[in-house]
């Protein structure tokens, strides 16, 4: 192989990787926000991505919605459906040991995957085509508009998200929250309201994640969720924790990291070398990229 | 004079285990007990093995591992190895499983057992996760179709000689100087430096004992199914061990053994729904954690006391995070 | 020759010295103060004697080995052991154990004699037990051996983590802030008992006390710490009327 | 806590197991009720291949609600006992291990995947009942590797992976003219790596080179990475053994990305859902082999077909298919015996000759392997088309 094809598989690479990235990170946004603000791991987080993409199928299906709506009519549906298990599985916990809301988040997991293979049948579902997806060929590198708008809808959501928290007056609160959640109800924040909160838009991004992918890949079932929650946790933990540019980079990185090793090494091996490389990554920064390595006071 | 009274008690427990171990082996050769209880039986077994042994690295020693499957996929499939290519004996092939898993674990554990709370448990599910990927890679062992053509050595016998085994090695070590040491980092990693204990080794050792017996478990498993398949052995399987701690409770090993028991029996008695299994296992999950979220019994030892406790009224909740 | 002995120990966080130029030195059978306003790096000096933190330069020597570099566990087997100013029990475990982990580097039987219960096991452990509740007993604690250690009140709970701290059989002692949260009747008592334990145990004391008039009855050599530097020492007497410490605490305490 | 002693402990165990023991004692008797016949299904209800085991229960389950229309079978009606193998293989032996003890049913439809059928394998072999997978491919599933016997109690509906395998080699290099290929094989399942090994084989022993033997998980999504890589391989072919869902993906990625060569597969890609998981205009220029094809031996898959779509608004996969063969072959033989005795069942059905099911006509050889042929079936705008017959 010459070395001008060899740059443009690599070009090729690169996008592929950042495309997927890209779905990861739409995913490791919503989970960050829930982890920063009650530091629990929300298993169910990726069966929530399937939840909104059966909202969005059955939107666009039934409904008949175009795209839009339908992306906004499942961000709600899974906005609260994501309140309603917060209230109903993990405040009753909040003040038990994390592990106990670890158990609860991998039962209601399960629930969702279960009852919604009872609910909607096992069998995969193709989404309807919303939107016709054009492909450029730019130098023997090939991109769909698809792609891009995944890309640009992540991107656009991070900058949303990042000023919610830094500017507007639920976000103080929000980060009061996640700092001292105590101190925060004694300087009369609503703890449970901004806790709710979070899990409304952690969910509802999940939802735009789950309606996109399904437009993008075209197929969705009841199980759609537990591989790419994984790696969306993953790319959390990668990026640090809490941090929502670091969900981002990390989704970014896990994503360009397993399109190089599948491409250029070996695709058997690619989830091998993508935790190998998380693990990597955490023996060198214990918090993940951009996430902040608290010391315990002595 | 304590002396006396400790041996007695341990005396005591073999009368009680072999009382038990008698009982159960002669329902099954009276066929009282069917061939699918007997096989859920062994089931049991080999759960209590592997939920005693994660206990003792997340329960007591306090390090939030749920790698668990990959350590006991290591055991099945060394021993599986052993007695299949080598014909090596069980006791020699499960010996094999138990040194593999535990040479791993500490080989993993030395540096991983550095990062803490849910960093170290995305890093243990990943190693976990890259052992499954591993073997799913490695055509010696059958890669994707699994390891077939194993022998069933495992039996009731076996399963419960290592249950025991494992109980009791386990629950002897907690109640010595090195269990206290790893029960100390749990409770407070400065304050157990400061009186001496050196935290890594302890974390790192518990992690290999606890490792060695996934080990353990592992080998029963594979002779007792004829096949090590790489999907027994997926995160989700981790998961399930971990909700038996969890269940069980944080730090009891009583508590680990009737979680094990409950859920096996469970999940086989509602082997009958397929379709609701699932569904009714995940509301229990939930409820269960909704009304004792420190799990059936906290980090106490199932006693005469605790009994009278329960029925008494409340019992302050010892909790600890993980 | 000195027990202990810190030379020009620093340490600095982020750019900014927390202590600088710290300098004590101990003798065997002392019973030292470290005072200093809030902030002073009294706490920080302890971590650095104990290993917690590394120093970004300086020397310490116990016993004649210098044990920079050596982690915190290693520290307190070579003969330091401490309390803190957080009380830090294992909060989960009885009195009892709590004493009995402090034994754990002493203990001489292996992993295999603790799992089958043979070899030196059983002997062993029954002399832990019995030194263990005879540490409780000095400490008035050994009718509550087996409640659990978060449940004691307040003032049991530092008593608990002196009695620890002494089953690990150190030769020197660091106390930080051992009566804070306390009344001045139960000071009173504490001050007496570490005189006592001093004595009975032969032991050489360092103290942290944020309070100065508390040290000036027990101690017998007091350094002051401000800004993370030692600006005084000497006899409580000397100390009470240095014009640097004096205007060190201005404001604090009046 | 450190305190309690290891007798408590061990009580726990005595009241845990005796409970396990006393349920097991009263759970025994659950025997054959005079009225009914019962058949046992051991198939993937929930985990991994869940799809793939519910597709399979229905298509058993319709098979015997059309025999119990019709008045069952010996004069009883059937029911269908099925037990969750949870897609793993030790679930696999436990759920047979109920159905044949427990429930005791005179003869069981296996699992999916082939690891799953051998590890139970045994236990139905003990107890003297017969299991037939729909699908399971792997040889050992009827021969034993250890003893190179036939497992007596093992049938399947499916072909074995060296047929199909060979097949698609033979045509790809015959009729596509093909001199090079790429594999690309969902890793996670024994049937595409089979597949993918004798294709494989056949394909370089005819003189053909592998230019790529890339590999995918099940549940995978993107794929574009490793096409790129495939692509950069120029081959003339590429062989992708999996299942219609990501094989759709697959399909539709690999023509974004302008790699435009034949695609060749198996059964696992016959569903309706391909094309519209996969779109018919990247589906153009791919094949695969089947049992039947839409245009061959109408009659049977046009009733079934509908027939499914009437029970289950979907439309079967090959999947529902087969193991509605299997258990229709199972039945066919309890007529044939005229008994519901286990033993006769199974000799009854390895004696199978021609018998018309949905998958073509079946006789079983002596290796209790359908002895059937395959169709190429080649992909026209959406449209399963018959392009070529194979006989074994």
């Amino acid at each position: 192989m010459d070395s001008s094809s060899l740059i443009v598989q690599f070009g090729q690479q690169l996008i592929n990787g950042i495309s997927l990235g890209s779905i990861y990170a739409l995913i490791a946004l919503g989970y960050t926000m829930i982890y920063g603000i009650i530091r629990l791991i929300n298993f169910a987080h990726g069966d929530i991505y399937m939840v909104g993409a059966y909202a969005g199928f059955f939107a666009t299906t039934m409904f008949k919605f175009s795209f839009i709506p339908a992306l906004i009519f499942s961000m709600a549906a899974a906005g609260v459906i994501g309140m309603v298990i917060e209230r109903v599985a993990y405040r009753p916990l909040r003040n038990a040991p994390k592990i106990a809301i670890l158990i609860t988040a991998i039962g209601v997991s399960l629930f969702l995957e279960y009852g919604g293979m009872l609910l909607v049948s096992p069998q995969p579902r193709t989404f309807p085509v919303l939107f016709e997806s054009e492909v450029y060929n730019i130098g023997g590198m090939v991109i769909n508009s698809q792609q891009v708008v995944i890309l640009v809808v992540s991107l656009l959501l991070m900058v949303i998200l990042t000023y919610v928290v830094n500017k507007t007056k639920m976000g103080k609160a929000m980060r009061a929250v996640s700092f001292d959640t105590e101190a925060a109800q004694l300087m009369g924040i609503d703890v449970d309201k901004v806790i709710s909160f979070t899990f409304g838009i952690g969910s509802a991004l999940a939802a735009a994640a789950g309606v996109l992918v399904g437009i993008y890949y075209n197929s969705i079932d009841p199980l759609m969720g537990i591989m790419p929650g994984l790696k969306a946790f993953v790319a959390a933990v990668l990026g640090g924790i809490g941090s929502l540019p670091g969900a981002m980079l990390g989704g970014t990185i896990l994503g360009i990291i397993e399109a190089l090793v599948s491409g250029f090494w070996s695709s058997t091996f690619r989830d091998a070398v993508a935790f190998a490389i998380l693990i990597i990554i955490l023996l060198w920064k214990p918090a993940g990229l951009l996430g902040k390595n608290i010391r315990e006071k002595v | 004079m304590k002396l006396l009274q400790k041996t007695k008690s341990d005396i005591m427990a073999l009368v009680a285990c072999l009382a038990v171990y008698a009982i159960i082996q002669t329902l099954i050769l009276t066929d009282v007990i069917g061939p699918f209880w007997q096989l859920n039986i062994v089931l049991i077994g080999i759960n209590i093995i592997l939920v005693v042994s994660l206990n003792l690295i997340n329960g007591f020693t306090g390090q939030f591992s749920i790698g668990h499957a990959g350590f006991m996929a290591i055991g099945a499939y060394v021993s599986a190895v052993l007695t299949v290519k080598f014909q090596l004996p069980f006791i020699a092939a499960i010996a094999g499983g138990a040194l593999g898993a535990g040479a791993l674990g500490f080989a993993i554990g030395l540096p991983t057992l550095r990062l803490n709370g849910d960093y170290l448990a995305i890093a243990t599910l990943g190693l976990g996760e890259i052992i499954r990927i591993t073997i799913l890679n490695i055509s010696y062992v059958g890669g994707a179709s699994g390891f077939m053509g194993i022998p069933r050595y495992t039996d009731f016998t076996w399963m419960f000689a290592f249950t025991v085994f494992t109980v009791f090695v386990i629950k002897n070590f907690i109640d010595s100087t090195h269990g206290r040491a790893c029960i100390s980092v749990r409770e407070n990693e400065i304050a157990a430096e400061a009186m001496g204990v050196d935290t890594t080794k302890y974390k790192v050792l518990a992690f290999t004992i606890g490792a060695a017996f996934a080990g353990v478990a592992g080998s029963l498993f594979s002779h007792y199914f004829y096949i090590a398949h790489p999907a027994s052995f997926t995160f989700m399987k981790s998961f399930d061990i971990l909700t038996m701690v969890v269940l069980g409770g944080l730090g009891s090993i009583s508590g680990s053994i009737t979680a094990a028991v409950l859920l096996t029996f469970v999940s086989a008695a509602l082997a009958s729904y397929p379709e609701w299994r699932m569904i009714i296992y995940s509301l229990m999950l939930i409820i269960l954690m909704l009304y004792r979220p420190q799990g059936l019994f906290g980090n106490k030892e199932l006693s005469l006391k605790m009994l009278s406790r329960w029925t008494g009224g409340k019992k302050h909740g010892s909790t600890q995070g993980n | 020759m000195a027990l202990l002995k810190a030379t020009k120990l620093s340490i600095v966080f982020g750019g900014l010295r927390a202590v600088s130029n710290f300098n004590v030195e101990i003798a065997p059978g002392e019973l030292v103060g470290l005072i200093g306003p809030n902030g002073a790096g009294k706490t920080t000096a302890f971590n650095l004697l104990t290993g917690v933190y590394q120093p970004t330069e300086g020397q310490i020597e116990f016993d004649g080995k210098s044990t920079v570099g050596l982690k915190p566990y290693q520290i307190t087997q070579r003969g330091i052991a401490r309390t803190f100013q957080n009380i830090r029990l294992f909060a989960d475990l009885s009195v009892l154990d709590n004493v009995k982990i402090a034994y754990h580097f002493h203990v001489k039987y292996g992993l295999v004699e603790s799992m089958f219960r043979i070899g030196r096991y059983h002997k062993e452990e029954a002399e832990i037990e019995e030194k263990a509740i005879k540490f409780l007993e000095i400490f008035q604690l050994a009718d509550k051996k087996d409640e659990i250690a978060k449940n004691l009140p307040y003032g049991e709970q530092r008593r608990l983590e002196i009695a620890r701290a002494l089953a690990a059989q150190p030769k020197l002692l660091l106390l930080d802030e051992p009566a804070a949260g306390m009344n001045p009747q139960e000071t009173q008592q504490l001050m007496e008992m570490i005189r006592w334990i001093k004595k009975e145990f032969n032991l050489t004391i360092l103290l942290i006390e944020h309070d100065m008039s508390l040290v000036m009855g027990v101690c017998e050599r007091i350094y002051v710490l401000d800004y993370g530097s030692i600006i005084a020492q000497g006899t409580p007497m000397e100390i009470k009327n240095n014009p640097r410490v004096i205007e060190a605490y201005l404001g604090e305490e009046v | 806590m450190l305190k309690t002693k290891f007798t408590k402990l061990v009580s726990i165990m005595v009241s845990g197991l005796m409970l396990a023991g006393l349920v097991a004692g009263c759970g025994g008797s659950g025997g054959q009720q005079a009225d009914v016949i019962k058949l046992g299904a051991n198939l993937e209800m929930t985990g991994n291949n869940a799809t793939f085991g519910q597709s399979a229960t229905n298509g058993a389950k319709l098979a015997i609600k059309q025999i119990n229309a019709k008045g069952g079978v010996l004069g009883k009606q059937l029911t269908l006992v099925v037990a969750d193998n949870k897609s793993e293989a030790a679930e696999a032996a436990n759920a047979m291990q109920k159905l044949v003890t427990q429930d005791k049913v005179v003869a069981v439809i296996a699992p999916i995947a082939s690891s799953s059928v051998i590890a139970a394998a045994q236990v139905n072999a003990d107890n003297k009942v017969l299991a037939i997978s729909p699908t399971a491919s792997n040889p050992k599933v009827t021969v034993d590797p250890n003893t190179g016997k036939v497992r007596d109690f093992n049938f399947r509906a499916a072909f074995i992976d060296p047929f199909q395998g060979s097949v698609m080699a033979t045509f790809a290099q015959k009729s596509l003219k093909a001199k090079t290929a790429a594999l690309y094989i969902d890793n996670t399942s024994d049937y595409a790596k089979g597949l993918g090994q004798f294709f494989k084989e056949t394909f370089e022993k005819n003189g053909g080179t592998i230019v790529a033997n890339e590999a995918y998980l099940a549940k995978d999504t993107d794929f574009k990475a490793t096409l790129t890589k495939i692509k950069s391989q120029n081959p003339d072919v590429v062989f992708v053994p999996g299942y219609y869902q990501e094989v759709g993906m697959i399909i539709k990625q690999a023509r974004e990305l302008g790699l435009t060569v034949p695609f060749l597969g198996g059964d696992g890609w016959d569903s309706a859902k391909l094309p519209e998981i996969g779109s018919a205009t990247a589906l153009n220029n791919t094949f695969f082999s089947n049992h039947y094809s839409p245009d061959d031996n109408s009659a049977a898959v046009k009733d079934f077909v509908e027939a499914y779509k009437q029970e289950y608004n979907q439309t079967p996969d090959a999947f529902a298919a087969l193991s509605y063969d299997a258990t229709m072959m199972v039945i066919d033989a309890m007529k044939r015996a005229n008994s519901a005795d286990p033993v006769k069942i199974k000799d009854e059905l390895a004696k199978t000759k021609e018998y018309q099911a949905v998958s073509g006509l079946i006789s079983f050889n002596a290796s209790h392997d359908p002895v059937k042929s395959a169709v190429i079936i080649e992909m026209k705008d959406g449209k399963q088309t018959f392009k070529e017959k194979v006989n074994p």
